[in-house]
């Protein structure tokens, strides 16, 4: 098992913290991740729906993740919902 | 010279300062560009209906001025490599009437400049890792709805 | 509020002042328009191949601004009465670099805001008594062709 | 007969003068004024060629003129070569 920090954005605000610390196997991918959150929220009853982890990008400093990249070994992880900018 | 090493200049920014369309004016004017777009977006007093007093700008700094350079070379590419760029995103609590956003190209011509100018602030809205929480008048606050981030 | 009772703002100018970026971003400004394009128009160093180092613009003031007052008011009747427009064409002697034109326009969303400014520099194009002297870096001048005018 | 000036613009600025002053009759119209102003030029020798005349508009300062409009009564004409604004 490894543990991930996961830097939160917009509406993610709203849960009070800069970042989430999840603990997930080494094998895991962006969508096991995914996965993860939406049950750690479930579990601490958060005012966050499921539907806005489900709709959110997950990315690097670097670039935006696909579903099947593997977490291990990635970097300053951010959880984005969807963006409105301008 | 290829599109990976044009003439124009770019400068981007995730910034919590006040824009600066003079800077930008300067940074992007050059004798060879007859043509200059500055696209400035502000905050809005009134949004599907609600009288808003403030938008909160959330933003992932160091990934969003990554996207923004990354649009600035797309729209090098597609229109001319000796175009300027100064795309800047404003971040944190703004009032009514304030500059959220600036997009200046300057182009030697004027079709090629409304062109990126246009690509520009559509891609933003679709790219661009930031967020905005609506503060109303009557107090309450909303975190909008937005656009789907797609890895490209 | 019809097309010639509109609430937004207009100013049109044609001067031998040098043109005021802030004033007409001042002037437009407006807690319901969101969305702001400024063109920016300047006078280029090359031409047909020609290096050029100034260019005089001649005009004609009364007519010209009568005619600009009446392109902004065909964007407020096509893109909305509640959009603000500043519109000044310089005239006499610029260098290389100097701005010749500045078209603001702001609205409450974008897409009305860029095609009333592409509307208006295309207007201006084939409308405008505006003519340009062309002085060259090796001494001659030429005066361009130009729009054949049509009366409308 | 009457006698009218015509403020000169652009190209036209090569006469080294501000207007021309041409007598025509008290019936012509736009078109007989272009025609007037171009055999005028070619008396003159001016260095003006008779196309641009003709691809010139005539204008007050209230309005761009049509070839049919009557030329008595009108104020501050101008004639009006190309335009180049931008």
């Amino acid at each position: 098992m490894i543990n991930v920090n996961i830097s939160l954005y917009g509406a993610f605000r709203r849960l009070g913290v800069q970042q989430l610390s999840l603990e997930i196997s080494d094998e895991s991918t962006v969508a096991d991740l995914r996965d993860c959150m939406a049950k750690y929220l479930e579990n601490i009853d958060a005012n966050i729906s499921v539907h806005l982890v489900k709709t959110s990008a997950f990315a690097t400093d670097e670039r935006v993740l696909k579903e099947e990249d593997r977490v291990a070994g990635l970097k300053c992880l951010a959880i984005l919902p969807p963006v409105c900018g301008g | 010279m290829g599109r990976f090493n044009p003439m124009g200049k770019i400068l981007v920014a995730m910034t919590e300062s006040v824009l600066d369309v003079q800077k930008a004016i300067a940074h992007c004017r050059s004798e060879d560009c007859g043509a200059e777009i500055l696209f400035i977006g502000t905050v809005r007093n009134i949004n599907e209906g609600r009288a808003v007093s403030a938008v909160n700008y959330d933003g992932h700094k160091v990934l969003g001025e990554k996207i923004l350079l990354e649009l600035c070379l797309e729209a090098q590419a597609q229109w001319g490599d000796n175009m300027n760029f100064w795309v800047e995103h404003r971040l944190g609590v703004l009032k009514v009437g304030e500059e959220s956003l600036l997009i200046h190209v300057t182009s030697p011509h004027r079709d090629s400049a409304y062109q990126a100018s246009r690509y520009l602030i559509e891609q933003i809205k679709l790219r661009l890792p930031v967020w905005k929480e609506e503060i109303y008048w009557e107090g309450d606050t909303e975190w909008l709805k937005g656009q789907i981030l797609n890895q490209i």
